[in-house]
């Protein structure tokens, strides 16, 4: 009996411990001190590049296939860029850079005519040379009848490409394609190994593409234990010099909530961070952040089908009704910067000088009496009988976006306007935002934006139908600026055509754009070298070093 | 002879109206017995009480957000503190106990209804009927049930009635097994042979004289449901699918346990979803096991 | 004669929350050596929990012997420890009970229920048990004993179960064997089987048997004397014939005369109005006196004392002291 | 008075327009399944060719051990179960075959009393609504008059009236019984089924309950079907006895000449094993049986009984006797006697 | 026994026939299609349709349901759409670590709420009683991921215990103990909900058991209670429990979707969730109908469990 009653109280003793601690044990450290400049890079390297070591990525997603031709997923994509070369890269500035190719593309003067002049000696990971078949080999893919990737669409303007001899390679386009650069950055495949699968089994072909890729990247794939981790080792022979690092690992958790985790206990290096948590990955003593601004905008689109956003004044109205620097300095930590119009100010493409609907509720409801819309007598504007009132989807897996829909309905509500914020799973709310449903008012979303800067795919009114215009934006102007911009090689040139459509479009407001978010890195101090690119996660690992 | 007969049944009447007990007052008594289902039921009133008063007694807008006075810790303004979106999360709690007990109860109450109504529907008839029944039990049984309730979830959007409405849809088997159960004993006992000897109809037997004998174990196993409703709500949220923001519930959050950030720097966020879901759903197990205690047909027949 | 077991004053009383209900209220009584004594009472009068005092299984919680002697054998069972107790239990004292369907244990078998006793108590080894255990079996009438034995006891009939419940109740020779209601639940000719079993048993182990039941005609079969038990206390002691022949309580006259019998007609049953009263509502006199049709007021007013009105015989009934008798 | 009103009523056995209920060749089978399919497999013939009358205003006196099909058999007639074969005759027309809606009026003239005082009221209410049910069922008079009614059957039965609004629990059971019989009475039947009515009870409150229904069935004009297995109860209620065993009729005669002449051998057994009433009685030779009784799933063949019979002969065990009038009012079904 | 076993096994036809066709109907109606869950300016529409066709996603939903079920049938599964994999590979690859974590849970389960079920019905209303009763309510009513959360901040984080989560360490050679360590932390958080359920059901079977007729005969052969409780009671006692074993089966599958994700652990669990979310029909068919076998053979094996521990069921 006595022991028993020891027992008893040894277990209660034991719960309310545990629940002690779980409550108490957890002061924050000194977070509010912490300083946080928007572009601060990871502390110099403390001294010459070593050899060696091994370092451990922490992602939330876990590849697909390790093949670019096929991948639709980021996380697939990370790997293939560690295990692939392509002729080109895109930098940090987002300049591209030759990288198999020697220099970047010889254009004919007519456009039509790349060529590119390769490196000798690239090296496979089978020890086979990199040649200008392999090229030509991976290329013809995309144009093949049986190829059955996603990729097709962006080659239409691809006639053809050959090798003229084992370093040189020549496309030849239908017209001119000023997207043409960011294509020539695609991995290239060994003809000697896929040479005699069919077109049409490639994507199946798991032998190569899931249980051994080989490319001629700097890292080499070793294993991959699903659901777990993935190694890949150094490329000894890699065209640009062994790697500093003898492998990488990537080790999948299942939400950025465990990433965070497994950094704080030292189980991961690097993960690319998620907002909502610098405040405690920034009391790490062990961690570096990075931050830069991402290749992204959030944004709030207004679905032009529906009466209410109509007219121009109402969509200045209410941009103007929400104050976006109080939503970036709060929510977003101060790490974004408030937006103006769809293109980044990363791009070449970027154009300042574009119209402002900054904070100004008072001008929001000028701009909404303008238009007819006046307050009722529970305070909702009004017009024609009709109530300013609707309801604002974002999905549900995102809560930045989240909380924001839920932001804007108060901010709109000071003016009288009435907002219903949901929230859907991200499939359900794809269909019902796409054609042809369109069934929104209004959503918050953000574009990661591609390389180049064309704004056909979600401008041009031929994309209201199918594509991802699905706001229903319509624009004669914008529409003939979608169609000539590709044409003109000439950046400056595009730049200054291509700045026209972001100032009409920024005056138009048919989206309220939000911010450009920060994107952030968090790293081990012990990794050295690293530098952050705003679009590609993995990038120049071979030039990372471990500090230990 | 008939002299001491009549006395006999005046003594008979004195002696019964003597010890007069309904069968309620032995219910009662019995409940209160048991000192953990007696906590219970005074804590889960304290609570209820205090949720529905929410409107009147909360001290802020639980959806007012002040952006620049985030994570507060609890004080004298923000009693319990505010939340990520500097919202008072006192308010929130109470509001959210609202939506957190309404799915509770309204998905128990659905449920309930649909599996006592198949229940007896099968208990009663029996045959091919029960056959057809059961196999339908069976089915939704061997569905593994939260791959459901995700898949359905995340199809339907997930509003607080939807989710009442899954919830319902598939958590009925449970008492539809238990009423037919109950039925098989009960539609042999002899009060209702006696019944059907007498010309009732059916469904007077099933609704008038079988089913208030059989609301016993389903009054017991309704009462664990509204917890299990509430905590299968939470762990919805957690995986993204529960009550959807603005409104509060006590599940979507506790959700922000999870995040590392709140859990450093304001961890009374969580808790205190966390401590109200713990508290109540151990009140409906302490009642819930207070009234099969009290509802055991024993208890009353003997 | 020698005495086996003197109960005295024995008092059973369950403890409910805010009551004490005393189901037995102050027993006495003796069993002599190789005697059958009967202790008749309808439910309620306390007979069953005066069986399971003895054998010391009074159900717990609730229930205690607050006081009392229980003499058998040369020791007080109520003062024995719970060690002394699990060796008297089974071995020296054995019971059966009312329902063969439910007393076995439905998960082993009739041989590993049986030999259990066997092993435990005699310290046979197995083989030698299996052996001892199969004698028992043929001895209270089953031809194929083998076979029984690693039969389950749902494939036995009632009948047969009361049997092997016998055959386990006599495996260690007990000297006392108290049977409680062991053929209410068979059938009439069912019941002739085990009556006459018993009868035979009782000759060749010469154990002492205390017979518990409600029935007469059991007791008509199988007792040499009988206590009748009402509300928890004796009400009258008397051998066998004379009880029959000239009962001296009011409670033991009426219900002689309420049975039905097959080899007499009488137009109208006598019958004993009114209900047992239940313990928490034990009149404060003579416990019979609300229903008793020879009640005067001093039976409402005090408790008469179990008293020996004539040798042997023992009545608790204020009717003796004024002379009214039978 | 009684006295010579039982005998009148035996020396008219032969009338058959004073006849109530009169069962032929009743069967009730269970099917038993088995197998992949759940195919039935055979059957448990609970109650297998039974023909017997019961006249109005006696009381017919169903005995047998448990199994015998004695309790379905009274539950056939009172159309709980379905009859697999045979016809019930009700004044004189068949209702074997009705549905439930076509029964309906006979629901009132048919009543049954059931064995356990416990189980047969609904615990969950009033004595009262128990009482009332048949009325509100049926949609007889009006409130004031159920309520009249009510207290009047509880009088009847020996209750105070104003307990009609206590709930069965707070009943002993010898009361409970009593409100069983009373709620049997409400719809004024012509016959009512007692299914071992007093087997659950106290000695002393089992004559109570025989008591009353004996004076009930001179106040109300009843007829009894009483269903027992306790010999004695049988003898004291009945007028008519029919012994049934195995889910068939053995033998059926007046009790007197049932009890003093007992012709089958079972009967005979059965007889012999009841207890002495008293220790000082010399029993006539007790006929043990043999083992239990067989399974009604898997019967024997021929006669029944000839598995566990005393007098068994080769003939027994192939063809199944029939039950066959030895003498005026007895019938017997043994091949001892062909 | 054998004719009975092959019965059930005939039932389960229908029965998985009907969640099929359920499933299959539910994932159809489901808004969202699998290609076009990336909203890629890169892609065109071409390309969009053309996967569409390719998965065979612009057949009518009855030919889908068919052609997925005439190849199940023929043991094939299908493959990923969004993992380019046949289904069975990566269940096969995630399979043994669901296992593993479900037979440690249900034994740690089993090991610790038996014995204080038991302990807790043979002194009913004694402090251990109160004291096991009170910390199984707690167990099941506390949300399990924030059970799972709490447990890793103290014992992964602050105390440094247990790894956040994983399988095994990374890179390392199979090692039990590694293993053990890994695993302690989710097997106990999938088992707790069950664990107090299962502690509460044996106090309530064995209560029901130690009043039995046959204990009471027991006892009166002069066994010690020991003897009686767990030779004359346990086995009774126990036999109710298989049942509730059986229908605990797919709890744990369930409640492996929440222990996979909160610990990383490499399961069938977390396969669902992203599949659902990924709109992978094959995946989700393949997962569901698993589970739906496994909760079937579950409850099929609890009965035979039944048949042979209570000799009274005969088949």
């Amino acid at each position: 009996m006595k022991a028993t009653k020891s027992i008893f109280i040894l277990v209660n003793l034991i719960f309310m411990l545990f629940m002690f601690l779980t409550a108490c044990g957890t002061t924050p450290e000194d977070t509010d001190t912490a300083e946080r400049g928007a572009d601060e890079e990871v502390d110099e390297p403390t001294g010459d590049p070593q050899y060696g070591g091994t370092i451990v990525l922490g992602t939330s997603g876990e590849p697909v296939i390790f093949n670019a031709l096929y991948h639709q997923d980021s996380a697939s994509a990370d790997v293939t860029d560690l295990i692939f070369a392509g002729l080109t890269y895109t930098d940090e500035s987002l300049e591209v850079q030759p990288h198999i190719a020697k220099d970047n593309a010889e254009i004919s003067d007519d456009g039509l005519e790349w060529t590119f002049e390769l490196q000798e000696g690239v090296l496979f990971h089978d020890g086979e040379e990199l040649t200008a078949h392999d090229v030509v080999f991976t290329y013809n893919i995309f144009l093949h009848e049986d190829y059955t990737g996603p990729r097709a669409g962006s080659f239409t303007s691809l006639e053809s490409v050959e090798a003229v001899d084992d370093y040189t390679v020549k496309f030849t386009l239908r017209e001119p394609d000023a997207r043409f650069h960011t294509l020539t950055g695609y991995s290239i495949l060994p003809e000697h190994i896929l040479g005699d699968v069919p077109i049409g089994d490639l994507e199946d072909y798991n032998e190569f593409n899931i249980e051994n890729p080989i490319g001629a990247g700097p890292f080499k794939f070793e294993n991959w234990d699903p659901g777990q981790s993935l190694s890949l080792v150094a490329h000894e022979d890699y065209f640009e010099g062994r790697p500093y690092l003898d492998g990488v690992t990537f080790r999948f958790a299942s939400d950025s909530n465990a990433l965070v985790l497994l950094l704080e206990t030292g189980d991961i290096d690097h993960m690319i961070a998620p907002t909502s948590e610098l405040v405690a990955i920034e009391t790490y003593e062990h961690v570096n952040l990075s931050s830069t601004l991402a290749l992204r905008y959030d944004y709030i689109g207004w679905n032009l089908q529906n009466p209410l956003f109509e007219d121009v004044r109402v969509r200045q109205a209410l941009t103007h009704a929400i104050d976006r620097q109080e939503i970036t300095e709060t929510v977003l930590e101060g790490q974004a910067e408030v937006a103006h119009a769809p293109v980044s100010p990363l791009s070449w493409a970027y154009n300042e000088d574009v119209a402002r609907f900054d904070y100004d509720p008072d001008r929001a409801l000028e701009l909404l009496s303008e238009a007819g819309w006046e307050p009722g007598e529970d305070g909702i504007l009004e017009k024609d009988g009709e109530k300013f009132s609707f309801t604002i989807l974002s999905n549900d897996g995102n809560t930045t976006r989240r909380d924001i829909g839920i932001i804007v309905q108060q901010y709109l509500g000071q003016i009288g306007i009435e907002v219903k914020p949901e929230q859907m799973e991200w499939g359900a709310f794809l269909d019902k935002i796409n054609p042809p449903n369109y069934d929104f008012d209004a959503i918050v979303l953000a574009w990661g934006l591609a390389l180049d800067p064309d704004p056909s795919a979600i401008w041009h009114s031929k994309e209201i139908e199918n594509g991802l215009n699905n706001i229903s934006y319509r624009n004669d102007r914008i529409d003939e600026i979608s169609d000539i911009n590709t044409t003109i090689i000439d950046q400056d040139e595009r730049a200054e055509l291509l700045g026209e459509a972001w100032a009409i479009l920024a005056e138009e407001q048919p989206y309220t754009f939000l911010y450009y978010p920060n994107q952030f890195v968090a790293l081990n101090r012990d990794v050295q070298g690293f530098t952050h690119h705003p679009r590609v996660d993995m990038y120049k690992v071979n030039e990372w070093w471990l500090n230990r | 002879m008939g002299k001491p007969e009549n006395n006999v049944i005046q003594q008979q009447s004195d002696q019964t109206l003597g010890k007069r007990r309904s069968l309620l007052s032995i219910i009662v008594a019995k409940f209160m017995q048991n000192k953990l289902a007696v906590f219970g039921l005074f804590t889960l009133a304290i609570i209820i009480t205090a949720c529905v008063l929410a409107p009147w007694i909360a001290p802020h807008d639980p959806n007012f957000q002040n952006l620049r006075n985030r994570l507060a810790p609890p004080g004298p303004e923000f009693w319990l503190g505010t939340d990520h979106l500097g919202r008072d999360l006192f308010s929130r709690l109470l509001h959210g106990g609202q939506v957190s007990l309404t799915v509770g109860f309204v998905a128990m109450l659905g449920a309930v209804s649909i599996g006592t109504t198949i229940g007896a529907i099968a208990g009663f008839f029996g045959g091919r009927v029960d056959a057809f029944l059961m196999r339908l039990v069976d089915v939704i049984i061997s569905f593994p049930n939260i791959f459901l309730l995700i898949t359905l979830v995340a199809v339907l959007e997930p509003s607080m009635e939807i989710l009442i409405l899954v919830f319902a849809l598939l958590s009925w088997t449970g008492t539809s097994r238990l009423v037919r159960g109950e039925f098989l004993t009960l539609k042999n006992r002899e009060f209702v042979l006696a019944a059907r000897t007498i010309g009732m109809s059916n469904t007077r037997i099933i609704f008038g004289q079988i089913l208030p004998s059989a609301m016993g174990p389903v009054i017991v196993a309704a009462t664990l449901a509204v917890g299990g409703f509430i905590l299968a709500e939470s762990t919805l949220s957690f995986l993204g699918l529960g009550i959807q923001p603005p409104r509060a519930s006590w599940g979507n959050m506790l959700t922000y346990s999870q995040s590392v950030t709140i859990f450093r720097t304001a961890v009374w966020y969580p808790t205190f979803p966390g401590l109200m879901i713990l508290i109540t759903v151990l009140c409906f197990n302490f009642i819930g096991d207070g009234l099969r205690d009290a509802l055991d047909p024993r208890v009353v027949e003997k | 004669m020698s005495t086996l077991l003197e109960v005295k004053n024995l008092k059973t009383h369950f403890f409910a929350k805010d009551k004490v209900l005393p189901v037995v209220d102050g027993v006495d009584f003796k069993v002599n050596k190789g005697e059958t004594l009967a202790i008749v009472g309808e439910s309620g009068s306390g007979k069953s929990i005066t069986s399971l005092s003895i054998m010391g299984l009074v159900p717990k919680p609730g229930g205690k012997i607050v006081d009392g002697e229980i003499n058998f054998d040369g020791k007080d069972l109520v003062q024995l420890s719970e060690n002394q107790m699990y060796k008297v239990r089974g071995n020296e004292i054995a019971m059966i009970f009312q329902e063969p369907m439910s007393s076995l244990n439905p998960v082993l078998t009739i041989g590993e229920q049986i030999t259990e006793v066997l092993i435990y108590h005699k310290k046979l080894s197995y083989k030698e048990a299996r052996q001892k255990a199969i004698e028992l079996l043929k001895i209270v009438g089953f031809a194929r004993a083998e076979g029984i034995l690693d039969d389950y006891p749902h494939r036995l009939s009632g009948g047969m179960r009361q049997r092997v419940m016998i055959a386990m109740a006599m495996s260690c020779d007990p000297k006392l064997l108290i049977a409680d209601e062991p053929t209410t639940a068979l059938d009439v000719t069912v019941q002739a089987q085990i009556l006459e079993l018993m009868k035979d048993l009782s000759k060749k182990f010469d154990s002492s048997i205390i017979l518990i039941t409600h029935d007469l005609g059991v007791v008509a079969e199988l007792a040499d004397r009988v206590i009748v038990m009402y509300t928890g206390q004796v009400v009258e002691e008397s051998p066998i014939v004379s009880l029959f022949d000239e009962p001296l309580h009011p409670y033991t006259q009426g219900l002689l005369n309420s049975i039905p019998k097959i080899d007499e007609e009488v137009e109208r049953l006598s019958s004993i109005g009114g209900n047992v009263p239940t313990p928490d509502s034990f009149p404060k006199g003579c416990r019979f006196s609300t229903r008793c049709p020879h009640v005067m007021q001093k039976c409402i007013d005090e408790q008469p004392e179990l008293k020996e009105i004539k040798p042997g015989r023992k009545s608790r009934c204020f009717l003796h002291e004024e002379g009214v008798g039978s | 008075m009684t006295e010579t009103l039982k005998q009148e009523k035996n020396s008219i056995t032969q009338d058959k327009s004073d006849v109530l209920l009169e069962v032929e060749g009743l069967k009730k089978y269970f099917p038993v399944k088995a197998g992949l399919l759940q195919k039935t497999v055979g059957h448990i013939k609970a109650v297998d060719d039974v023909s017997f009358a019961i006249k109005k205003g006696e009381t017919f006196g169903l005995v047998g051990e448990s199994g015998c099909g004695k309790s379905t058999t009274g539950r056939t007639l009172i159309r709980l179960y379905e009859p697999t074969d045979g016809k019930i005759l009700f004044e004189g027309k068949d209702i074997s075959g009705l549905n439930e809606k076509q029964l309906k009026p006979y629901r009132k003239d048919i009543q049954m009393v059931f064995q356990d005082p416990y189980s047969s009221l609904n615990p969950r209410k009033t004595v009262g609504t128990i009482l009332e049910e048949p009325f509100r069922v049926h949609k007889l008079y009006s409130k004031a008059e159920r309520k009249e009614r009510v207290e009047h059957l509880l009088e009847k039965v020996g209750l105070n009236p104003d307990l009609r609004n206590r709930y069965p629990h707070e009943f002993s059971g010898g009361q409970r019984q009593r409100i069983g019989i009373a709620r049997a009475l409400t719809l004024n039947p012509k016959l009512i089924i007692g299914d071992e009515p007093v087997s659950a009870l106290d000695v002393s409150i089992q004559s109570q309950v025989l008591n009353i229904m004996d004076d009930l069935q001179k106040d109300f004009g009843l007829t009894y079907l009483f269903i027992a297995h306790d010999l004695g109860v049988v003898k004291h209620i009945s007028d008519r006895i029919g012994v049934m065993y195995l889910g068939r009729m053995m033998e059926v005669a007046p009790k007197r000449e049932l009890y003093s002449n007992p012709l089958h051998p079972y009967t005979q057994a059965l007889l012999s094993a009841v207890p002495k009433s008293h220790p000082s009685e010399v029993k006539k030779e007790r006929i043990i049986l043999k083992g239990d009784v067989p399974s009604p799933s898997n019967p024997p063949t021929g006669c029944v009984f000839h598995t566990r019979c005393p007098k068994a002969m080769d003939h027994c065990k192939v063809e199944v006797p029939k039950l066959q009038e030895l003498e005026p009012g007895h019938f017997v079904a043994c091949h001892l006697y062909n | 026994m054998t004719t009975y076993i092959i019965r059930r096994l005939i039932m389960m036809i229908p029965i998985l026939i009907g969640i099929s066709i359920l499933s299959f109907a539910i994932m159809y109606a489901a808004p969202g299609k699998p290609t076009v869950l990336n909203l890629d300016p890169d892609i065109s529409v071409e390309d969009r349709e053309r996967q569409m066709e390719r998965l065979g996603l612009n057949d009518p939903a009855h030919i889908q349901y068919l052609r997925w079920m005439g190849n199940v049938l023929q043991g094939d599964l299908g493959n990923s759409f969004t993992r380019k994999q046949p289904v069975t590979q990566l269940i096969m690859d995630r399979l043994p670590n669901t296992i593993i974590l479900m037979v440690v849970s249900t034994f740690l389960a089993v090991i610790i709420a038996i014995p204080f079920g038991v302990l807790s019905a043979t002194r009913q209303y004694s402090k251990l009683d109160y004291g096991v009763t009170f910390t199984s309510f707690i167990g099941l009513a506390t949300p399990n991921f924030w059970l799972g959360l709490m447990l890793i901040m103290v014992f992964s984080v602050q105390l440094g215990w247990t790894p956040v989560g994983g399988v095994s360490t990374l890179g390392s050679e199979f090692n039990l103990l590694d293993r053990i360590h890994h695993i302690i932390l989710p097997a106990f958080v999938l088992a707790t909900a069950d664990m107090a359920g299962l502690t509460r059901y044996t106090r309530s079977s064995m209560l029901e058991v130690i009043n039995q007729d046959y204990i009471r005969t027991a006892r009166a052969k002069g066994f010690r209670e020991r003897t009686v409780v767990y030779k004359h009671g346990l086995r009774n006692g126990l036999i109710p429990i298989i049942t509730i074993f059986g229908l605990m089966l797919p709890t744990f599958i369930g409640g492996s979707v929440v222990v996979e994700t909160l610990f990383s652990w490499p399961g069938i669990g977390k396969l669902f969730i992203d599949a659902t979310f990924e709109r992978d029909y094959p995946v989700i068919m393949a997962i569901t109908m698993f589970a739906a076998v496994l909760t079937v053979i579950g409850n099929l094996i609890a009965d035979i469990l039944y048949a042979i521990m209570d000799p009274r069921i005969e088949y």
